[in-house]
């Protein structure tokens, strides 16, 4: 009898499970989801990505069910934390193919992780929309492979043209040693020439470094400095804005679209005065003026996010926001799942307003964004301030 | 000296002190247990993350400040009870990868209870950069090392004066031999990683203004905080200062001379030239073979 | 007497020795495990599990035999993969070569720095060994424009002969099979003089010496043994991943290798094995804890290690001989 | 014909001499035993002369080789072999596998062989595990065989590093204090044991505070005190010396005076 007693709950949970099965495959039967797949860098030292993009991912979702679903079926998604690690990226992304057997992805934050989905979603074709920004991840154009946040290369495009108008030629590099910043540090010295710059110094620092005042030092005892330039995210930026002001640097100083959320301000306070960085509308939603087309689309996304996780939108939560929403737009035109009908959808798209800019897709082009899409912004009173 | 080389030293001696104060928690348990403990750093982002949240919910810096020391201190004392005491007879890198599933405990529990985010926490005295010679260094830097200068005079007078300081220190001598004379093995093992976790927990609070604070922030200061440590030779808390700054001047010089890019690469090659003629580290105990 | 008809029992039924039985076992274990395979991620998360055992393997022998701590593990897996990679991606090589010569390079490489740091003991040398793997890492991801930097780089597929490896099952078949000669190399190591050198310098390098163990010369070879084990792998992942990134040579990946081993259980090539199986098939089951992944992991970790102190295998097997004795 | 030839060693630790300008010779197939009071250096003389110790100054030559210097494995390679007073037993291996340990220097230790398992190595494992079982035999051994090293008793561990020292078939075998904490039957099993050694030319180099057994079988007594040479020569000469009988007394050493 002890037996049987100890057996008592095993066989109880099996009978569980069979029955939880059964159950399932007869909701399946009558209406099958669509299965929304993600690998997203929740945790690890890209979580500053990941974290806004599921958050916002899984808000969506769950509206979009609440209002019916899309083409009347419910969405279904799946994310896994890859926490930064290609590896278990590409695992993930094998285990949505084939496990979740997944109509669509949405994903991979950085770049590395991008990358390596990238070989799976080709050979399974699969529609896949990245959320990171490297822009070798569309040039040259992969099939089945699509991005909304604006490439690395623009951001730098859009940081010189600022500088070439304010006359600052002799400029400085400082970047982290991270995948985003190596890679626009990269971009930056290749079109620095295209806009008349000239990089007079390129500094790095670690992910982790809790000074940055060497570095510093010897970029302002570099003749000639007109600006400073960091590509960088997380708390690096911040440790360079304070230390900047720290040694008494008063050239102009630019941040990258890495840090572009409140949440810089607050951290670097009083030594963020000044700074300038390019970032997509979402951050000055209400500075917008009422004829921008984008406004509504930003407006109602900070506040359907702030108001549901009590934190300052930042553009990446953004960046998920127009993947999710440019599948759903998509898969509503192909009126079914099926793959390649959902990719020529997508691809098809035109005048999507996203709160990353108007996106206008192709053959040719699997971002859709231009320069427009990119506000450059000034730190003015702790706040972010439009530059005319 | 040229006002941008003594720039490296001051920016070197911010870097350095951190690591020091770090440092310092790593030999205390390494005393009392021979084990390197993994979760040092969680002690400091506990530390660090407590206050920063606190403070944030309106309480007074110095009762949060205070409450976050407690609460790591709760968290050490557990983590010795529960964990490393109870696997007392295990082989020490038995021991050591309790601490790392303890580090990833932590690390999850801090994920949940706050969040991913980066927090700040104010200076204790201003954002002013004080002026030397040409150099500037941030306030809050001084504190760093006069506080770690300031523990390491307390914790030389705790093993030197105090009876738990003595038994902790005989302990490390010879564990069996303190037994004999009766020392209590597990609370000597109590308190160094009670005393460890307030520590790391003051470093936090004090290097949070400097470099702020999340939920992973432990990981690269317990690894920074472990080199120092070895570089200065373990167990010494002399040496764990010295290792701090020897190490955040290395990195500071290296990136301000040589190569931003490879500064911690030159740390890392001059730190294993040291280890390589001096084995024990650089205040090391000299030990010679006995059979 | 009774001992040497034992041993004369032992050479009888070879299949019955700890050596080749455990090997057959496990032989059969890889042959029967596809039949519970319902699709391809199965097979992927088994090579995972497969190609970190072989490192395992490899780093028992290190760690658990010869108890020389490595906390740079990473750091020679990391350079077979990029060793490999660079050779087949960037200069043309043919894979298998580029892999034998990836390898043959990290041996020296290992080599030239055990040499001198494996005269450190106990957390020095941990540190030295953790310095190694970080100067590694540094330089993958700040050398960008050979190795791509920290978004990593795309490696061709594994061909050999006009044979190109691309499929689940074919990559299944690679990594089972070096697997079972990583697992039958190391216990011809163990049970051999080296292996017995090893031990016993793991006890009392005075003692082992005084028996005329040249100490240096013994841990110098299991650390490039160790290596050569994680370097193949390495190779392995690249070809097998086609894409690989320098966090692959990061501190936390060197301590997980070191985790895998102590789980497992110490001086235990199947323990090894277990210990890195485990270890990769639990975070994925964890997935569905979502954001209490990593607690749940730690605790399971420590729980592990607090109530199995000597490992899972060698605790299990123990409680086992005394259960049927 | 002389074996080993010590001449002038200093070693010093901390500045305290330890062992100070001693000079002796070592004949071979001789049965040498090294006194004196507790504290006299006999040890460090041990370590000295397997290369443990680097000494500070003078010379060790084997057969007219010179040793200074050279690592603790090279003296063994020599053909210096030697058993301890704490034990050293590698106690995670069985009994077998610490005598076939003790036998390193016999076999091939390539790498590659041992990997590959090649049959040759087979072939000569099999017979070193014979000679193994042969020397466990030898010592009264052979139930412990397969019996792991930490579940034997003293007794049997003493004569295990006897056997692993054996193994590896030194012209010269150190002892360091083989009977102490054996009752007197097992004592004169070891005093039988190491005469037959002698007789069958092994060198053995005593030290021992039993001083039944060292006056039973040495041949030559070195008798240290302070690091130096106090008296030497055969059991009778060393027992009449007044400056040993001296020497042991102030130590409060009665055993010596209970046999003198």
């Amino acid at each position: 009898m002890g037996i049987i007693d100890r057996l008592r709950p095993a066989t109880s949970l099996a009978g569980m499970v069979f029955a939880l099965m059964v159950l399932g495959a007869g909701v399946a039967a009558a209406q099958e989801p669509i299965r929304i797949g993600s690998i997203l860098s929740v945790t690890g030292p890209a979580s500053f990505l990941g974290d806004p993009e599921q958050k916002t991912l899984e808000m969506y979702v769950e509206r979009l069910n609440a209002a019916g679903g899309v083409i009347g079926r419910k969405l279904q998604l799946t994310i896994y934390d890859d926490g930064g690690d290609a590896e278990k990226a590409r695992t993930f992304t094998k285990r949505l193919i084939e496990q979740d057997k997944v109509d669509v992805i949405v994903g991979g934050s950085t770049t590395g992780t991008t990358m390596a989905a990238i070989p799976l979603v080709e050979q399974a074709q699969i529609p896949f929309i990245s959320l990171a920004g490297a822009v070798g991840i569309i040039e040259p154009v992969k099939k089945w492979v699509f991005k909304t946040p604006h490439t690395d290369r623009m951001a730098c495009e859009k940081i010189f043209a600022d500088m070439r108008e304010r006359k600052l030629v002799k400029v400085a590099l400082i970047s982290g040693t991270g995948g985003f910043d190596k890679s626009m540090r990269a971009e930056c010295l290749k079109v620095a020439g295209r806009y008349g710059i000239e990089i007079v110094a390129d500094e790095t620092y670690g992910a982790a470094d809790s000074d940055m005042t060497a570095q510093l030092t010897k970029i302002k005892a570099t003749p000639g400095l007109q600006a400073v330039l960091n590509a960088g995210f997380g708390q690096g930026p911040v440790i360079v804005t304070r230390n900047y002001r720290q040694l008494g640097i008063t050239v102009p100083l630019y941040q990258s679209h890495g840090v572009a959320s409140k949440q810089f301000i607050k951290l670097a306070g009083d030594a963020a005065e000044g700074v300038r960085l390019p970032a997509a509308a979402l951050l000055v939603a209400e500075l917008l003026p009422d004829t921008d087309p984008q406004k509504a689309v930003v407006v109602a996304y900070k506040r359907d996010y702030e108001a549901r996780y009590k934190s300052d939108v930042s553009t990446f939560g953004g960046h998920a926001y127009d993947g999710l929403m440019l599948v759903v737009d998509a898969i509503k035109r192909a009126g079914s799942t099926d793959k390649a009908k959902v990719r020529d959808a997508i691809e098809n798209t035109h005048g999507y307003i996203g709160t990353g800019g108007v996106v206008n897709l192709s053959a040719t082009d699997h971002l859709g964004l231009d320069l427009s899409a990119f506000r450059m912004l000034e730190v003015k009173n702790g706040d972010w301030a439009l530059v005319k | 000296m040229s006002a941008e080389s003594l720039q490296f030293v001051a920016g070197g001696l911010t870097t350095g002190a951190i690591y020091a104060l770090v440092a310092l928690g790593f030999s205390i348990i390494f005393n009392a247990s021979g084990v390197i403990n993994f979760a040092q750093g969680e002690f400091v982002m506990i530390g660090g993350m407590s206050a920063a949240t606190l403070f944030a919910s309106g309480m007074a810096l110095p009762v949060a400040i205070a409450c976050a020391v407690g609460a790591a201190g709760i968290v050490g004392l557990m983590l010795a009870k529960f964990a490393v005491g109870r696997a007392r007879r295990a082989d020490v890198v038995t021991l050591i990868i309790i601490t790392i599933g303890a580090s990833m405990l932590l690390r999850g529990l801090a994920q949940i209870v706050w969040d991913k985010r980066i927090h700040a926490l104010p200076s204790l005295s201003g954002h002013r950069p004080v002026e030397l010679f040409g150099a500037t260094i941030l306030p809050q830097s001084l504190w760093v090392l006069a506080v770690t200068i300031a523990v390491v005079a307390m914790l030389s007078w705790f093993f030197g004066q105090t009876r738990l300081g003595k038994a902790m220190l005989a302990t490390s001598y010879n564990r069996l031999a303190a037994e004999l004379v009766g020392i209590d093995v597990r609370i000597v093992l109590l308190a160094s990683f009670g005393l460890a976790a307030v520590l790391g927990a003051i470093a936090g609070v004090l290097i949070a203004p400097i470099t702020f604070v999340s939920y992973d922030s432990g990981v690269m200061l317990g690894l920074k905080g472990f080199a120092a440590a070895i570089l200065g030779g373990l167990g010494s808390f002399p040496g764990a200062v010295v290792g701090g700054l020897t190490l955040g001047l290395l990195e500071s010089l290296a990136a301000g001379y040589l190569s931003s890019a490879y500064k911690d690469v030159i740390a890392f090659v001059v730190m294993l030239a040291v280890l390589l003629v001096m084995p024990g580290g650089i205040l090391g105990a000299r030990t010679s073979a006995r059979v | 007497m009774r001992a040497s008809s034992r041993a004369d029992a032992r050479r009888t039924w070879w299949w019955a020795t700890p050596r080749s039985g455990g090997i057959a076992a496990l032989a059969l274990v890889v042959a029967v495990l596809p039949l519970g395979f319902a699709n391809g991620y199965f097979y992927d998360v088994a090579i995972q599990a497969g190609l970190n055992s072989i490192i395992c393997v490899g780093l028992n022998l290190l760690i658990g035999y010869a108890g020389q701590i490595s906390l740079g593990h990473a750091g020679f897996f990391a350079l077979g993969a990029y060793g490999s990679a660079l050779l087949a991606a960037r200069y043309g090589w043919p894979p298998s070569l580029a892999l034998v010569t990836a390898v043959a390079g990290v041996a020296l490489v290992a080599y030239c720095v055990g040499r001198p740091i494996l005269r450190l003991k106990g957390h020095y040398l941990a540190m030295a060994t953790l310095g190694f793997g970080v100067i590694v890492s540094i330089v993958l991801a700040n050398d960008d424009r050979l190795t791509g930097g920290p978004d990593g780089m795309q490696v061709p597929p594994f061909a050999l002969a006009g044979y190109v490896a691309r499929s689940d099952h074919a990559w299944y078949a690679i990594v089972g099979a070096c697997l079972l000669a990583a697992v039958w190399l190391a216990q011809n190591l163990v049970e051999s003089p080296t292996g017995r050198a090893l031990r016993a310098l793991h006890t009392s390098e005075v003692a082992a010496a005084i028996a005329g163990i040249d100490c240096p010369r013994h841990k110098v070879n299991v650390f490039v043994v160790s290596a050569v084990f994680a370097a193949a792998a390495g190779g392995l992942t690249a070809y097998y991943a086609g894409f690989i990134t320098p966090s692959s040579a990061s501190f936390v990946r060197s301590v997980e290798l070191v985790t895998m081993v102590v789980f497992g259980g110490m001086a235990s090539t199947f323990g090894a094995v277990v210990g890195a199986t485990v270890l990769t098939v639990l975070p994925q089951a964890l997935t569905v804890l979502k954001e209490y992944e990593l607690a749940v992991f730690g605790a399971l970790l420590m729980a592990t290690m607090v109530f199995l102190p000597r490992g899972v295998v060698p605790t299990l097997s123990g409680l086992l001989q005394r259960g049927t004795r | 014909m002389s074996t080993l030839a010590v001449s002038g060693l200093t070693k010093t630790f901390g500045g305290v001499h330890a062992i100070e300008d001693l000079s002796f010779e070592i004949r071979a197939a001789t049965v040498h035993s090294i006194i004196g009071p507790n504290g006299a250096g006999k040890t460090t003389l041990l370590n000295l002369l397997t290369g443990v110790y680097l000494p500070n100054a003078g010379s060790i030559r084997l057969d007219g080789r010179e040793l200074t210097g050279a690592p603790v494995h090279a003296f063994a390679a020599a053909g210096i072999g030697r058993t301890f007073q704490n034990l050293q037993v590698f106690f995670n291996m069985s009994a077998l596998d610490n005598v076939m340990t003790g036998r390193h220097l016999r076999e091939r230790c390539g790498l590659l062989p041992a990997l590959l398992h090649t049959p040759g190595l087979a072939r000569a494992e099999r017979e070193s595990r014979e000679r193994a079982l042969g020397l466990l035999r030898f010592l009264g051994l052979e139930a412990y065989a397969d019996a792991c090293a930490d579940a034997m008793p003293y007794g049997a561990l003493k004569r295990l590093e006897i056997a692993r020292a054996l193994a590896g078939e030194p012209r010269m075998l150190l002892l360091d204090e083989p009977a102490a904490g054996l009752n007197p039957t097992e004592a004169a099993e070891i005093a039988g044991l190491i005469r037959r050694l002698a007789e069958s030319g092994t060198t053995v180099v005593l030290v021992e505070h039993n001083m039944r057994l060292v006056m039973g079988v040495s041949d030559h007594i070195l008798v240290l005190d302070y690091g130096r040479r106090l008296s030497e020569g055969t059991a009778a000469q060393v027992r009449d010396d007044p400056r040993v009988i001296e020497a042991y007394l102030g130590a409060v050493d009665t055993r010596v005076a209970g046999h003198a």
